[in-house]
């Protein structure tokens, strides 16, 4: 069982619950106290506190110099950002919803990512950006995308995703204290999913993918909001006496297929479930990696499960596009029969 | 919440005082007979109603979201009488004012709003495009189709509709320098609601807005947004303007979002209730009917008739949404090409065996 | 033979020889010519005729009216072009090179992708934006790279590149002529090369696969630059008594993974090869999919020869980054030791 | 061709006439004693010299590629010359003046565009950032260092170039709002070379560059950017604005490309022979060397030594970069991230045992 939750040492101290958009709430804080260099930029994060109040009570505890209500520019948040890295600060930046992070990708992907390699090694871009993602919240149009993949493309960035409270909060300390550019996405819908928060606990590496539930027959892959939906597959199908195995990735980029290429030589199948559309997505990756590391294991070929190739649909069909339970058992299915 | 904003604005075109008189501008004219204002006033006033049916329905849950343009009713109003019938409108999202002057169903904005569609109605059918949710962008949509008007030498004019926090957007300023530099027929119609959800004015630019076009290389004029009659007169100059070859303009039409952002918004967390009560003492819709009642142009049978014209809209509308049908599953993969897409194909076949796979399963 | 070409009618008439360029120069003007409105826009593609001369002659032939030198803005001439598309312009866009697409990258992904699903069907977008991709040319940062997959990766949009100049002609009138938004990737090394265009021929369908070389042994699979890179390599493996069969893909978006499969089938290996880096890139998505549709086929697991996760290198570094032929012919050593 | 550029704009400062005399200008003033003046003519003269070696390089086949600073150089020097040490500059990419002004090794420059390197210098040593090649970014990296030096309360200054052809860009106004917004010390520098490649003014803006400041709430000035000691006072006022707390200054140095746009270009396809040689009657080399004879300040043996200097300079860099060694192949590895990434790793072993496999063939 201690393959379930990160390996940590064990501080005597009781975890508190917290809801996973509280564990945000509060590594933020804790990593403004820990280093004034650390301040917030975004949009609407002051006095609201942020549309979904990540960033609640902050701005009145930490003044305006800490945490800036930015002009509505999403490029102008990245490119100042950048700016005010160079010289030493640590911004934490907020993209209001997933679908509102484009105008800022020339930044990300022309200057955020490769400053540090133009500069051959002289500058660091200690910038994280914390992007809400993921459907399942009956939104308007841009507010349920997945657009991590897009991300994962570009070196010079690191991609994750937790699925925890804990990881939520440890993750976020660790993406703030290290020197990388790191997209950090949210899945906006498990933000009132409770978990124990160990804050003394030491954390698990930030790229290591984590075994959530041991199994024999088949591995389930996910990272974010997808983690959940696993376990409880994994869950339906233990009472039709199947044995799945559920490995949360939790980093896209860099992507531990190690931890998941020791659970596919077990299981002999794998299935990989994300939100994003499956085409050129990080299904995709898994799959190709996974092929060519487990090529005389595989039983079958690795199954995605994710969204279609379409536009993310309208609030009353986004059940249907979703990788629900269903879907992801029927892929169960067809692995196991195939 | 250490800045109220103050209800008014130095130079704005001001036609009608907030206590209903009309007073003349040296620039703006307006020859506005009985007919006109009891429309406006109507239009003002079914509009109000129709998007307080949004907020109520929202809170019944019929709704997943729905901005209010309480508030906001003499800009919108004033504007879409401003219009030519060939005139195309570029809105934002909270133009529901806009919309129904074109002749818009509302219920196309319900739909959008219930998440049954995103968007789903015909531009060309009103000349009014669909509602554009990634702040900025349709400013540019505005300026390119202005261009292809000015191209043909088509003589209609393009409004395109954004608020303050837009102005921020790089995409708001290059729309601003094509159009100046394509000379395009384009009004840039800002309505200046003093926030972008919680972040006021003064979070956004250090200058009043209107003051941006010139940088640019077109005029840009403030009006009293809560004034319906004076954002018709200065739209209308301004379509007549840019109709006419002589380029673009900026209105900024300084106003005041009455309610919250959205029915997720909380305004209570970042403003105070005083500047709110100092807003609605300027309520544009209580200045017309000032100015009605002040000329004798309203009598009760008059605003019964608009109340209920109004009460009949909100009811058709709540009965719509009600009974409205939600889509079929399969139309996720409707219309993403023109010509097609064989993933596309193949996606939808998995999806009806898919699909196909749980009937057999219940018919078990 | 037959599979070696794109299946045509014969025409009889002689086709004339051009170099890639001159054939995407030929097929703007014949779609100018044929459609009044066709316009094009761009930074520098009026009296100069773009950078790399693409658009020579148009401006002088065809006036201010129709090829539009814009302002330096690439979020403009998506934005605007999307203005123009919706009042029934079909504007062909050029981005000067590879790594300046992103500041319309929003447009595109937000907008110029979604608004037809958004209209219900009402509207269509029919424009077309030409973009320089690749490197090998000797230049300096971002004239180099291959960002295909973040546009494979998009609902919406159809991503397309031609190998040869009867390719580069043909491709490039169909998605002119056609109602959705294409971005044409243009093999900026290869504009020189020199071919037969038939412009008189009846083309091939603009999103299906084709086998230039027919092998036995070994499939190499690409598209745009490294089409030419393949063929090398299968002629210095036949030298060394290897029969390597050579699919041209042409589409990236929607991927022809049928033909690919077809091929796969009978040679049993595949390698896939691109510019772009392989992490996440085109390669990912056809490993996916051949492993799935190949998987008792195939004899080792799908090698892919691409880019590096890093950012483009400088100039002199770039023949290491490349996928040279000799990458190529290791990874097909690789694959038959499998 | 049809609008030739004429080498003078209406309202621009100017100290010195074209032909070299001392003019007043009632908002800048500048004291500069024979010492300053030589110095500039020399860094000047030392700027051209060395780019045109940047040109013949590049044409010998040594470089992949050089923007040329021809007719750019008063501008630049003036501008390096009214920098603090603990100023911060954010170059574009024909900035070569600005960066021999900062103290930077031009080998560094060199090594960029002869495919060495793409940048590579230190930004903390000289306070001069990386070049930046996509047009208009580094406007807000310049804005955001510049809060972070109020947020410090640093009392330094930040400036940034970029071109004509950058105003376009979103990002530059992005920049430009919030600068003002957040009032900080960026001084927002122009070169207008009337040219963006082989686009004219015109098609990048209606109007005059330096009028864009106003509407985002700051001023922006228009100096004779072929008037070194113009540049030097105009920009040396701006810093000093910024440095004490007043905010965001835009400056539009009128001068011209007297050259290509790079090695790689032909301008003969998109403009008059007859504007180059309007232009080149305005010289800025020749202005101030005009200037230092009338006053007597450059004998003989000045003007010897500075070519001599020039020469100097120029021979150190054609034998730098005949000399300079090419990256290390496993350098595709290095430096992308500070804290490592698995995948990189994996590829430089891959990468290393690849290289190895021909060593070893090699070897047979
Ligand atoms: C590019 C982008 N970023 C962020 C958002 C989220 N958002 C929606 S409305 C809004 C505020 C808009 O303010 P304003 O332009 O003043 O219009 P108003 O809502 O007041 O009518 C924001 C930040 C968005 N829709 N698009
Ligand atoms: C975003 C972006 N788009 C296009 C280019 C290609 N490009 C390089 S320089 C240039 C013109 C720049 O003109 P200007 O800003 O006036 O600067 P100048 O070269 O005249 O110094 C263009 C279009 C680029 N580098 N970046
Ligand atoms: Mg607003
Ligand atoms: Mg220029």
């Amino acid at each position: 069982m201690a393959a379930m939750t990160p390996g940590r040492t064990d501080t005597g101290t009781d975890p508190t619950v917290l809801s996973l958009g509280r564990a945000i709430n509060t590594a933020l804080r804790h990593a403004m106290e820990a280093d004034p260099k650390v301040v917030l930029m975004g949009e609407d994060i002051g006095p609201l506190g942020g549309v979904f109040r990540i960033t609640e009570g902050l701005h009145k505890d930490f003044g305006d110099r800490r945490v800036l209500d930015t002009p509505l520019a999403e490029s102008g948040i990245v490119g100042t950002a950048i700016g005010l890295a160079l010289r030493g600060w640590r911004p934490v930046l907020e993209i209001q919803f997933d679908g509102f992070v484009f105008p800022a990708y020339d930044q990300i992907v022309t200057q955020l990512a490769k400053l540090r390699a133009r500069s051959g090694g002289a500058l660091a871009l200690p910038v994280v950006i914390r992007i809400p993602y993921g459907g399942g919240i009956g939104a308007v149009e841009h507010h349920s995308e997945s657009p991590e993949a897009l991300f994962a493309h570009i070196a010079g960035l690191k991609v994750v995703s937790p699925s925890t409270p804990e990881d939520a909060y440890w993750m976020l300390r660790q993406a703030i204290a290290g020197n990388d550019p790191v997209i950090y996405f949210e899945p906006k819908r498990r933000y009132y999913q409770q978990g124990p928060v160990d804050t003394a606990a030491a954390p698990h590496p930030l790229h290591a993918a984590v075994v959530r539930r041991p199994g024999r027959d088949i591995t389930l892959a996910g990272y974010g909001p997808t983690v959940g939906t696993c376990l409880e597959v994994a869950e339906e199908a233990a009472a039709e006496g199947r044995s799945v195995e559920v490995v949360d990735l939790r980093s896209v980029s860099p992507l531990d297929t190690d931890t998941l290429a020791e659970s596919v030589r077990r299981t002999g199948r794998l299935v990989v479930v994300h939100e994003a559309p499956v085409f050129f997505g990080a299904g995709a990756e898994i799959a190709a990696r996974i092929t060519r590391d487990c090529f005389y294991h595989l039983q079958a070929p690795v199954l995605r499960v994710g969204g279609y190739h379409a536009p993310y649909p309208p609030a009353r069909l986004e059940e249907e596009y979703l990788p629900t339970p269903d879907r992801v058992l029927d892929a169960i299915d067809r692995s196991l029969s195939f | 919440m250490a800045h109220p904003i103050p209800p008014t604005a130095p130079d704005q075109v001001q036609l009608l005082t907030p206590d209903g008189r009309r007073v003349a501008h040296p620039d703006y004219r307006l020859d506005a007979g009985p007919d006109l204002l009891r429309a406006l006033y109507r239009d003002m006033a079914v509009a109000r109603r129709i998007d307080a049916e949004g907020v109520t329905l929202q809170r019944q849950g019929e709704l997943a979201l729905w901005p209010s343009l309480l508030g906001q009713e003499a800009a919108q109003v004033g504007a879409a009488h401003a219009l030519a019938d060939d005139d195309h409108v570029f809105p934002s999202y909270r133009d529901h004012g806009l919309a129904l002057g074109r002749g818009l169903d509302p219920l196309k904005l319900f739909a959008l709003f219930r998440g049954v569609s995103n968007g789903g109605w015909r531009s060309a059918e009103h000349n009014f495009h669909l509602y554009t949710l990634v702040i900025g962008s349709q400013t540019l949509h505005a300026t390119g189709y202005a261009m292809g008007a000015a191209l043909e030498d088509a003589g209609s004019a393009v409004l395109v509709c954004f608020g303050d926090g837009a102005t921020s957007q790089g995409d708001v300023s290059e729309a601003f320098n094509y159009a100046a530099v394509y000379d395009a027929p384009v009004v840039f119609f800002c309505q200046n609601n003093q926030w972008a959800i919680s972040e006021p004015n003064h979070r956004q630019t250090r200058v009043p807005i209107h003051q941006r076009a010139a940088g640019f290389g077109f005029p840009g004029v403030r009006v009293d947004g809560n004034d319906v009659l004076a954002c018709l007169a200065v739209t209308r100059a301004a379509l007549e303007r840019a109709r006419t070859g002589r380029g673009p303009m900026l209105i900024e039409a300084y106003t005041y979002r009455m309610g919250a952002h959205t029915t997720s918004d909380d305004p209570t967390r970042y403003r105070d209730a005083a500047e709110v009560d100092a807003w609605t003492r300027r309520d544009p819709i209580a200045r017309i009917r000032a100015h009605l009642e002040r000329e004798g142009l309203a009598d009760e049978a008059f605003l019964a008739g608009v109340d209920e014209a109004a009460e009949a809209a909100a009811l058709r509308v709540r009965q719509g949404v009600r009974t409205m049908a939600d889509p079929e599953p399969e139309a996720i993969f409707d219309h993403i090409y023109a010509d097609g897409h064989a993933l596309v194909d193949e996606e939808r076949a998995e999806f009806r065996a898919y699909q196909a796979s749980f009937a057999g399963a219940e018919g078990r």
